[in-house]
């Protein structure tokens, strides 16, 4: 069977280029980027060049760009680095309730130890209030970090006008930019972010490799002491094929952005349209026009999540219901909650992200499956329009958890 | 999430969805913010015989599977019989199910007791 | 020019059959494990059978191996999150002079949050002290870290003997065996490690790829906070292809374990009797017997490291100096400090790590070609075994440094 | 560690090694813990003109070349402007060095120093 695959905001198939530059390295730059003699000066090079074409796409100096092994670790060493490094000066630390959980869960360890945290609740749309934010900034914060585009609902923040609020009053500002790398233009010298994540394999370029861009000056802890890779600011042997194919990817992302994004807003619209049209108690999560282009988030009233992806896959449809890290967990997603979703609600959700390779065939086929399957799941319920379940008496009886 | 092909048998073609007209033993567990909802419907002979049994399900696949399964093993058991039905031979049934999705057959073990239990208060008789 | 790479500590070539698994995965398998629907599922499979290779051969179970992004993280995350974990227990740690700074750093790092560390001297072979170690162990003593292996100098540490103490006294022991791993066959059963340390790129894997074995019941926080990855003890989506590379050359390494460490240890001897009897002023560094088999590690009298190096490079040999990640540093290495070099002699050092590839033919064009390179390095130097220079008169005026 | 392949020449052959016999100024710098040591030979005539130079050293790629390029560049000048001689002007002449090799050009131009120091001492003379 044919199979669509909607989920490109868990992770992307590599790119074929990405995937030549990648196996190159492997192959045949085995050397250690460290070592004097030419086999390590020769991957070197290939290093560097990543980091350029990093540098490139965000509009950074190639020195303020420091390779880590994920987007997670990036989130986590510039929120711990920087906690760290400031806690003489206070330990306050702004954020909201709905970034990844690889801010969030890094963010409740701090609290732990003796860290303040202020977790800025969104509207409805999943956007944060600059007057929440201005009200939130005390004498001894240290450090906001807000994401530049939310995984599950696609939402984009006002990035920008955060960073002059941020700046003006001289606290350090990080975005978790992991999901807007590559289909958002991002420019650091104009938005006025201090230190901003990203991931390859949101790109299509590989997993295991993220990024940190951090502003000259900023003074940060490491998270992985050692030897003196990246400058001396994060440890362990260079994953050289990685580092080169997040640059190629990285490259590709920005050359290719306008047309991609274009081409990903036109199938992301469609996909809404068709749903809402065709489909009764349906609501679009995240803000109508200030999201991703590829990111289409949906809750199915009466429906859990889990039981439309199962049937999803069986049609041949790969999607996801909340974040892919999540799936194992039986919570509903922060994120609908924090838009303000009752959980029943939260569990019917389902995201579909799509992706440069995904057509206009791919949406139509989605959309006439997705009719069906929520009809058939929706006739399985005990709940329905004519006797919905109120919550808080349920919740009573949930005992199970 | 790894589910045995009878799991996903289960929940591609479920056994006896929807409602019994002529139950006389209805029971439901479980909270939407929990993520499932369990709703069983019995028909309940005089001698104590469950004749017919069917569901209606707000949930994942293993709840669905788990409904299926369980309204399928306790057809023609008594009520004596179906009470008793462990979440364990549901889990069985289906040749297993993940760690954290064996509440799904607690809950389906549940509302068979919660429908037996509304069939004995004559409440739906 | 034909090269003769003999720096496989620094890392080694990727092997034939660990390149095919790892493209095969980037090149087909771009789902994420964490995901339910099928391309998540089949990935999943290749990550849960590299788990399964990496814990057989150390003889662990497969709940206690989680993989990280380099051997370096491993380390930061054994000790961090370790100390961390038992702060409110104890504050003190015990490692030894000799660890890769992976571990030094990080240990520096937690003094100064208030961790106390005693590094363990070592005698003129590497060897530390059993005494030296029963008498460090104090009440508030929460953690052992003492390495497999060292990686400059090949010596091989008593492993069991130490788990005994270590165990004895109720505190927890971690070894890096990043070096050890592949060269010596490991059996956490057998050896009382309560955590143990590995990478990829080591035995003929890919690079920024590591893993950490923690002994069921050993709790420790996380060092990468965030998504439920690694049984929610490591965050960030799995670096898929990098997992089943390192599977794949974890069983490969064991297989093959015996005859390749017999190859490597005729080679090995075969060099070093060759350097000793040909070239005078040499000493072989580490323990004679109790080391790697693949490690060569002298020092030349007179002449100093680097220059050794190019003029090898030159030749087609790649070797090192101290260890690859330091390189770029102007201090002698720690480790042959702490066996009792003068810092003069040990500016003189060179490292040569055999593989499964070096031949004899390479190793008789090295020693023929090192006969060279120090006679001509040493007409060029100032100081002689005549006119030996005082260190402690020039340290003075080293004004530069 | 990425040379010019003027520094690499200079490693490779490096000119004016060794002692000159009938040096009459010599100059040391540097000491092994720091792992560089460079020793400067002079011949300097009456006219206080260069004749000759040649150097020892105990260091790195770039110290044997920024001995080899200082003391080549010497040669014909005289001993006030060899004085004067800048490391940045052996960098130039390089073709650069890496950042943490910069130091060793400084050795070279200090060794120059204590020697035409030593001459001037008539210490050798
Ligand atoms: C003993 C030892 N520990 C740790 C490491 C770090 O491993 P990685 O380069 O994978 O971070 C190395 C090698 O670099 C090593 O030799
Ligand atoms: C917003 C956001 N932040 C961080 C991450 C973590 O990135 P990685 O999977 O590379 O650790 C993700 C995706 O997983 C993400 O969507």
């Amino acid at each position: 069977m044919k199979r669509i695959y909607l989920d490109h905001a868990a992770t992307t198939p590599i790119d074929p280029q990405v995937y030549e530059v990648m196996t190159k390295i492997l192959a045949e730059e085995y050397g250690n980027p460290s070592s004097i003699y030419s086999e390590g000066r020769s991957v070197k090079k290939y290093v560097e060049t990543a980091r350029e074409q990093i540098a490139k796409a965000i509009n950074a100096d190639i020195r303020e760009i420091y390779f880590t092994g994920s987007g997670s670790e990036a989130d986590n060493w510039a929120i711990k680095g920087i906690a760290m490094k400031n806690r003489a000066k206070g330990k306050h630390i702004i954020t909201t309730q709905i970034e990844h959980h690889a801010i969030l869960h890094t963010c409740e360890y701090l609290e732990k130890d003796g860290f303040e945290v202020t977790y800025l609740p969104v509207d409805e749309f999943g956007l944060i209030s600059l007057d929440d934010l201005k009200a939130a900034i005390r004498k001894d914060t240290i450090l906001v970090s807000i994401m530049f585009a939310n995984n599950e609902i696609g939402t984009i923040e006002p990035i920008k006008e955060i960073g002059e609020i941020v700046k003006e009053k001289g606290v350090i500002f990080h975005t978790d930019a992991v999901q807007a790398f590559g289909n958002v233009p991002i420019d650091v010298k104009d938005l006025n972010v201090d230190l901003l994540s990203i991931s390859a394999h949101k790109i299509y370029g590989p997993k295991g490799m993220g990024a940190l861009f951090i502003r000259k000056g900023v003074l940060i802890d490491n998270l992985i002491h050692g030897g003196a890779q990246e400058r001396k600011k994060r440890a362990g042997t260079e994953n050289t094929a990685g580092i080169a194919a997040f640059g190629k990817a990285a490259e590709l992302a920005v050359i290719n952005l306008e047309e991609n994004s274009k081409h990903l807003q036109t199938l992301r619209d469609m996909l809404i349209e068709g749903v809402m049209a065709k489909i009764p108690q349906v609501r679009l999560n995240g803000h109508p026009t200030k999201r991703l282009p590829g990111n289409v988030s949906f809750c199915f009233d009466y429906i859990e999540g889990e039981s439309i992806l199962l049937s999803l896959d069986l049609a041949g449809i790969a999607a996801s219901s909340g974040s892919a890290c999540t799936s194992g967990s039986l919570d509903p997603s922060h994120v609908l909650l924090a838009i303000g979703l009752p959980a029943g609600v939260a569990h019917g959700s389902l995201r579909l992200t799509i992706g440069k390779h995904t057509s206009q065939e791919d949406i139509e086929y989605v959309i006439e499956q997705l009719v069906v399957i929520i009809e058939r799941l929706r006739k399985m319920s005990p709940i329905d329009v004519n006797c919905p379940i109120d919550d808080a008496v349920f919740e009573d009886a949930g005992h199970h958890h | 999430m790894d589910y045995t092909d009878k799991v996903m048998e289960n929940f591609q073609n479920p056994k006896h969805v929807g409602e019994l007209s002529d139950a006389n033993g209805v029971g439901q567990v479980g909270s939407p913010a929990c993520g499932d909802i369990m709703k069983i419907f019995l028909k309940i002979d005089d001698d104590g015989i469950i004749q017919d049994a069917s569901f209606k399900t707000f949930g994942c696949g293993a709840a669905i599977a788990s409904s299926s399964m369980a309204t399928d093993m306790i057809i023609g058991m008594n009520i004596e019989e179906a009470a008793k039905l462990k979440n364990s031979e549901v889990v069985e049934a289906l040749g297993g199910l993940p760690n954290e999705k064996i509440h799904c057959s607690v809950l389906a073990a549940e509302a068979i007791q919660a429908a037996i239990d509304d069939y004995k208060k004559g409440a739906t008789a």
